[in-house]
């Protein structure tokens, strides 16, 4: 037992020493990126090394958003094999920073310039202490409203401005006998909408000061149970067979044209083009009505585990050629993203990917960019779990809105 | 199975006889019921399903899904298929399953042939074992193959396994040698065999039906293990489960449905095939012993 | 046997060789399975968040914090939700396939034609693993898709059956995709007792006037006693372990309807970083396990003895 | 010294102790049968002899070699199983010629020797068998075969008849019999057929309660039962037990009991010994033998002390070559042996003859024989 228990501090400890295993010029990549458009993309990267020398040993872990991928890692890392490089969100790449686990990149990042170019929201999760402990590889919003343009034109829909004009909306669609809003019922994507519905009934303050410093007083205010109340509205205008639906089947009802609306990160943008449409024409993307000006994300980047107290030539060049501005490009047209970095050129990008980069240019500047709750960009894995709890009761019409107001406070406070 | 003299079949009339038959077809119907949606949807294109037509027989027919699947589908940044893992996975559950099977063998003989004092609380902590929740073995697991310099390696897998099978195939095998007649030993004792030849040339040669249990037991919870597989195999050295779960798992990627369950059943193939050839001994080798005190 | 001072050579090896065979197996079992369960046990009253031994703190270190981690488990709605399904599911699913597999194995023992093609039919769902079989029934319960759409368009336009979207109901769902998988072994196990059992004493027991009813009632069922306890031991295990079953189906829902303390344990210990709650979990369901099984092993073991 | 001597061996389970200090010593050639009710200890001092149980304390020597914690396969013995115990999987052939090939015998040898036993035996036939397919009698056969080829110092039966039918069983006895007289080996034999005991054995060890009771000839046993136990668990129908008074009337002396009518009965005895007459004006228990028992044409012409009694006769059962006549003497429930053609009928009365040179007296309170 002992010996045991010794063995894992060890492990952790000697993580400095341990981590070698991978052989020299050669990188092992932790990702959960498998399905055909992700995992090509990706390839990209794997091609980009190997021009250089470098070998690229896969790890693929897919399944629950990174989750499964996560339980591996820490099995990896107390086994003293700590991968490379892996692909992580926000909080994760925090937390294993704090075990000092992570490699210091501040050379790769000062050579390359990454503070000027990366915005300050994101940075904030590719830190730890001052230092680089991860590449950026990506940005994904969150915020988006994804729309069947011939079912809103039938029905006399404009693009709605407001939470007002998209009640207006909703209630035209279903009064036209269409689904009004495409949803899947699983946690994460009820606190999808509930990111945004929180953005737009609260504003940016109210949702840094729920989300992000987990303040009581905003997480147990009127506003946060309007704000339960517009989701009990978007339940009521769900089909009746949305509990445990894929995000993709519901995207395909809208493609279908049998719902009107999906409110979705811009990853759905894949499903939309692989069905052969065309954005603008066929399907629209807007922000949800009332965070025109914000942008709430999440980004994948890939920390790197500490080799022995130095950054590994290979280590380096992997970060570099993540960061680099024609993966960044390459990368995001295809994912459906938009690049971590703000000077990349958007001309490789469709009309989606245009507005999302001048979206996320214009939120970082004006200090309108944040992590995203729902996807562990604003707070800890307990409390985003926590959240979920109350979000996905009180749409599953366990809780009212006053209920699921006690609850939350309640529950984020255990978790913390 | 030629075993009419065993039966308990009653005398019935023929209403009671079409009923029976009636039943037993519509069970069979049920049991086919999934295997008939991951079918009809492993053969048609992706847009007939994600259309909705998720339970009609498909409008066009391919195979396309399949042959995607087996060797070119998308499992890392690698368009290999499942092919690669295929040879992975037999590597992994070969051993394992020889192992355990054989160790199970072994300590049954033991417990019930060389019995000593407290054995049976030690088979009882045996037996225990098996309901342990692998969750909570993953980590200290992961401190240990670390420590034994076998993480990331197939050994390490095998050893996994042998250790959580451990339990059910002591258990089956500890049942069918608690009915095997104990003289037998004896005299082999008097004869002078010793105790290895006792085991492999008296109990062994008569062990064929619990081991085929023992087999199909392991064989198919090893070859479906996922969590194990994933934690402690190398990327490449991941055995079929990891890589069907690459496939069929992605959070934001497009789902082509036809294709994972193509690739599901390719999966399967092996424990199905396990199933129906040493099925027909199945019901015999429960007879046997494991179902019996 | 015990060596004796005095034994040859030959006789002491023979004496210790036995236990020299059962010694591996045995380390290996006490190591990782019963090592691991206190090492667990000591986890569940650390802080330990990412990883075991890792607690608030960050970098290396922990602190004991005694029971803390099992009044914040009690205190989630979260893990009671998940104790009550599991208590509904391993109930209904030991229940119902030790009915079904019994029912079907009498059937099937009645000289049917056509044994050899139906009883792997019965079997095979126990080959396959639930990572995919989930999705394929989901896709079947799903009111729009599934079931009650085909029955619909049969023309049983009122026919509704929801339950896999309905927070009530979810779970018997869960319960019946478990039925599925595992009552053709069920049946198996059943089917060899019924096998094994003497017809002389069925004989006798016609002669003695006894219904067919009676018979099964009286004779023939109490005969399967060991059969049962088998198919309990199995049955109770896979009960426990059902995990891959829950996330490929439901994936816990709707809301956290068909939570089951695996999913819990698994979702604490590794998404949510509380790794201490993770294992005060695990160590309520091994000692809720043990509470029910070493009851039973010690009526089975000593029994035999 | 004897051949095979158990010397004061006892043998317990933990602190249950099931054998106590058994004493016999066995000379060569000698056919010694261990008999008793089940439970009794007869099997497990086999399986001390054998070397499949340890000693607890105690010795047993073969050949006055201490056999205590050697192998079995180093004791040179061979055992017969009560279920035969042939390796299924293995041939007829090879199940004989096992053991020679676990002590590495050349095949050649094993060969002759399995040909010469397969030839006493008379399965020369069979050899290439699998033992499923042999009847019950083939199967014994087969078994002792595998114990002869061995050509060992004891040959140890365990209960080999018990799982034969009636006539099966009359039949091998005569041939282990036979083959004893012919091999002249030395032969420890368990059963708890008290029959088997008689007619097999040259000297038997009653057992009870993991105590000998008695170790003797057929002859004495039978004749001269140690105590009620001995006399009572051997014969068959089993030795009657009349309650009776012991008077002494000068040199003679006589059992005095009743008759089904309450009619008073002395029975005088044959040569009564000093220990008898010390039970004067006591309370013993009478000990006659069913053969002892009979009609008056029937009793023993040689003996010189045969008793008459009147008495009816309740049930007769006829058995061809005897007629088994039940009465009652003494309150208690007897059973005469009468010949087949005596001329007795349930309810009518008869006249008993009492062969009082047979009978023995037991202590009732101590059970053991009045010497």
């Amino acid at each position: 037992m002992r010996k045991l228990m010794k063995t894992t501090t060890s492990a952790l400890a000697a993580l400095a020493i341990a981590g070698s295993v991978a052989q020299a010029a050669e990188v092992e990549v932790l990702h959960w990126w498998t399905s055909g458009g992700e995992a090509a993309a990706l390839n990209v990267l794997k091609g980009d090394l190997e021009s250089q020398g470098i070998g690229w040993q896969d790890m693929p872990v897919a399944g629950g958003g990174g989750t499964e991928a996560m339980t591996v890692l820490r099995a990896r890392v107390t086994s003293g094999d700590a991968p490379t490089a892996v692909q992580a969100l926000g909080f994760d790449i925090l937390d294993w920073g704090a075990q000092g686990a992570l490699a210091d990149l501040n050379e790769v990042a000062a050579q390359e310039g990454w503070d000027d170019v990366v915005p300050a929201a994101l940075q904030a999760f590719a830190k730890y202490d001052g230092k680089w402990i991860s590449a950026p590889v990506n940005v994904h919003s969150t915020n988006w409203v994804w729309a069947n343009k011939a079912v809103l034109d039938a029905n006399g829909i404009a693009v709605p401005e407001t939470w007002e004009d998209f009640v207006a909306a909703v209630e035209t669609l279903s009064a036209a006998g269409v689904t009004p809003i495409a949803h899947g019922g699983q946690a994460w994507q009820d606190a999808t909408v509930f990111d945004a519905v929180a953005m737009s009934t609260g504003g940016p303050d109210f949702y840094k000061a729920a989300f992000i410093d987990m303040d009581e007083e905003a997480l147990g205010s009127d506003t946060m149970k309007q704000a339960f109340d517009r989701m009990a509205f978007i339940r009521a205008n769900v089909d009746d067979n949305f509990s445990g639906r894929d995000w993709n089947l519901a995207t395909a009802m809208v493609i279908n044209g049998e719902a009107g609306f999906q409110m979705m990160g811009d990853w759905a943008k894949g499903e939309f083009l692989n069905a052969d449409k065309v954005p603008g024409q066929d399907f629209l993307c807007f922000r949800f009505p009332g965070t025109q000006d914000q942008v709430t994300f999440n980004a994948d980047q890939f920390m790197m585990f500490d080799q022995g107290g130095v950054v590994s030539e290979e280590q380096a060049a992997l970060a570099s050629a993540i960061l680099s501005p024609s993966f960044q490009s390459a990368f995001n047209v295809v994912k459906g993203s938009v690049p971590a970095r703000t000077d990349v050129s958007d001309a490789d990008f469709d009309a989606c990917g245009k507005q999302g980069m001048k979206d996320l240019a214009a939120a970082a500047a004006s200090g309108n960019l944040f992590g995203s709750m729902a996807h562990g960009h604003a707070n800890p894995a307990g409390v985003k779990n926590a959240i979920y709890d109350v979000v996905t009761a009180h749409f599953n019409g366990e809780y009212d809105s006053e209920t699921a107001v006690e609850e939350l406070v309640d529950a984020v406070s255990i978790a913390q | 199975m030629a075993v009419s003299s065993t039966d308990t079949a009653i005398r019935t009339g023929r209403v009671t006889r079409t009923l029976i038959y009636l039943v037993l077809v519509l069970f069979a119907l049920f049991y086919l019921l999934p295997l008939y949606v991951m079918m009809v949807n492993s053969l048609k294109p992706l847009p007939e399903i994600t259309g909705g037509g998720m339970m009609s027989l498909p409008q066009i027919w391919t195979i396309e899904p399949w042959l995607k699947a087996w060797s070119t589908a998308q499992i890392g940044v690698e368009p290999t298929g499942l092919r690669p893992y295929f040879w992975n996975s037999i590597s992994m559950v070969v051993p394992a399953v020889a192992i355990s099977t054989i160790l199970g063998a072994l300590n049954g003989y033991v417990l019930t042939k060389w019995r000593f004092r407290f054995d049976t609380i030690l088979f009882g902590l045996m037996l225990f074992a098996c309901f342990i929740p692998f969750q909570i073995v993953l980590i200290p697991m992961a401190a240990v193959l670390g420590f034994l310099g076998l993480a990331g390696s197939t050994a390490g897998l095998v050893l996994v396994h042998v250790v959580y099978g451990l339990g059910f195939s002591t258990l089956y095998f500890r049942n069918y040698y608690a009915v095997f007649p104990t003289e037998l030993v004896r005299a082999a004792q008097i004869d002078g065999a010793s105790f290895f030849q006792i085991f492999w040339r008296i109990l062994l040669p008569s062990s064929g039906p619990i081991a085929v249990v023992c087999v199909i037991w392991q064989f198919t919870n090893i070859w479906n293990d996922f969590l194990f597989g994933a934690s402690f195999a190398s990327g490449e050295g991941a055995p079929m489960t990891v890589a069907l779960n690459n496939l069929v798992q992605s959070s934001t990627g497009v789902k082509e449905y036809n294709v994972h369950f193509a690739g599901a059943i390719l999966a399967a193939l092996p424990t199905l095939l396990v199933y129906i050839v040493a099925g027909r001994y199945f019901v015999r080798g429960l007879m046997a012993g494991s179902v019996k005190g | 046997m015990s060596a004796r001072p005095d034994a040859d050579f030959q006789t002491r090896l023979q004496n210790l060789l036995p236990k020299l065979v059962l010694s591996p197996s045995l380390a290996l079992i006490f190591f990782f399975v019963y090592g691991f369960i206190l090492f667990t046990i000591y986890v569940s009253f650390t802080d330990s968040r990412i990883l075991p031994f890792v607690g608030n703190g960050g970098v290396p270190a922990y602190d004991l914090i005694g029971f803390s981690n099992y009044q914040k488990l009690f205190s989630l709605s979260h893990w009671e939700i998940a104790l009550t399904n599991m208590a509904i599911f391993a109930g209904l699913y030991i229940v119902i396939c030790s009915a079904l597999g019994l029912m079907l194995a009498i059937f099937l023992d009645q000289k049917i034609r056509g044994e050899g093609v139906l009883r792997p039919l019965y079997l095979y769902p126990m080959a396959l693993s639930f990572i995919v079989t989930g999705t394929a029934w989901k896709w079947f319960l799903d009111p729009a898709i599934g079931l009650e759409n085909i029955v619909q368009t049969w023309g049983w336009t009122s026919f509704t059956f929801d339950w896999i979207k309905n927070r009530d109901f979810a779970i018997y769902t869960v319960v019946l995709a478990a039925v599925w998988q595992s009552s053709g072994f069920v049946m198996a196990m059943f089917l060899a007792g019924l096998r094994g059992i003497d017809n002389e004493i069925l004989k006798a027991a016609q002669m003695d006037g006894a219904s067919n009813w009676n018979l099964y009632r009286r004779i023939i069922i109490p005969q399967l006693r060991p059969a049962f306890l088998s198919a309990f031991v199995i049955l109770a295990h896979l009960a426990i372990k059902t995990f891959d079953l829950v996330i490929a189906m439901t994936g816990g829902g709707p809301g956290r309807a068909t939570e089951l303390p695996a999913t819990f344990m698994y979702s604490y210990t590794f998404s949510r970083n509380q790794m201490g709650i993770g294992a005060s979990s695990a160590v309520i369901m091994l000692m809720t396990i043990a509470a029910i099984m070493i009851p039973y092993l010690y009526a089975e073991l000593r029994e035999k003895k | 010294m004897g051949f095979l001597d158990i010397d004061n061996a006892t043998k317990s389970y933990g602190s249950v102790e099931v054998l106590h200090k058994v004493d016999i010593s066995v000379q060569e050639g000698e056919f010694l049968v261990l008999v008793g009710p089940s439970g009794c200890g007869k099997s497990t001092l086999l399986n001390m002899i054998a070397g499949l149980e340890d000693i607890t304390s105690g010795e047993i020597r073969i050949k006055d070699a201490v056999m205590n914690g050697v192998h079995p396969s180093n004791r040179n013995i061979a055992m017969v199983f009560q279920s035969y115990a042939l390796y299924p999987n293995m041939t007829v052939g090879q199940n004989i010629t096992f053991g020679l090939e676990m002590h590495g015998v050349p095949k050649p040898e094993r060969d002759k020797a399995m040909a010469d036993v397969a030839k006493l035996l008379q399965i020369e036939l069979l050899l290439e068998r699998k033992p499923g397919q042999l009847s019950g009698g083939q199967r014994q056969r087969v078994a002792m075969g595998r114990a002869l080829v061995r050509n060992p110092d004891v040959f140890l039966f365990d209960e080999p008849l018990s799982n034969l039918d009636a006539k099966l069983r009359v039949d091998m006895r005569t041939e282990i019999k036979k083959l004893h007289q012919n091999l002249g080996t030395t032969i420890v034999y368990v059963t708890h057929d008290q029959i088997e005991a008689m007619t097999l054995s040259t000297r038997i060890a009653v057992m009870n309660g993991g105590y000998v009771q008695q170790l003797g000839t057929p002859k004495e046993i039978y004749d001269t039962p140690a105590n009620l136990f001995v006399a009572t668990f051997m014969g068959s129908p089993s030795m009657n037990l009349i309650d009776a008074n012991v008077r002494v009337d000068g040199n003679a002396v006589y059992a005095d009991t009743h008759d089904d009518k309450g009619g008073e009965i002395s029975l005088a005895f044959f040569e009564p010994s000093a220990g008898l007459k010390s039970y004067e004006g006591q309370a013993v228990t009478l000990g006659i033998r069913p053969e002892s028992l009979t009609d008056v044409e029937g009793a023993d012409q040689r003996s010189t002390h045969v008793e008459q009694v009147k008495n009816t006769v309740t049930v007769t059962e006829p058995a061809g070559s005897d007629t088994f006549v039940t009465t009652t003497i003494g309150g208690a429930e007897c059973v005469g042996r009468m010949r087949a053609d005596a001329d007795v009928a349930a309810g009518r009365e008869t006249t008993f003859a009492i062969n009082m040179e047979k009978a023995v007296v037991f202590d009732p309170k101590t059970e053991a024989r009045i010497l």
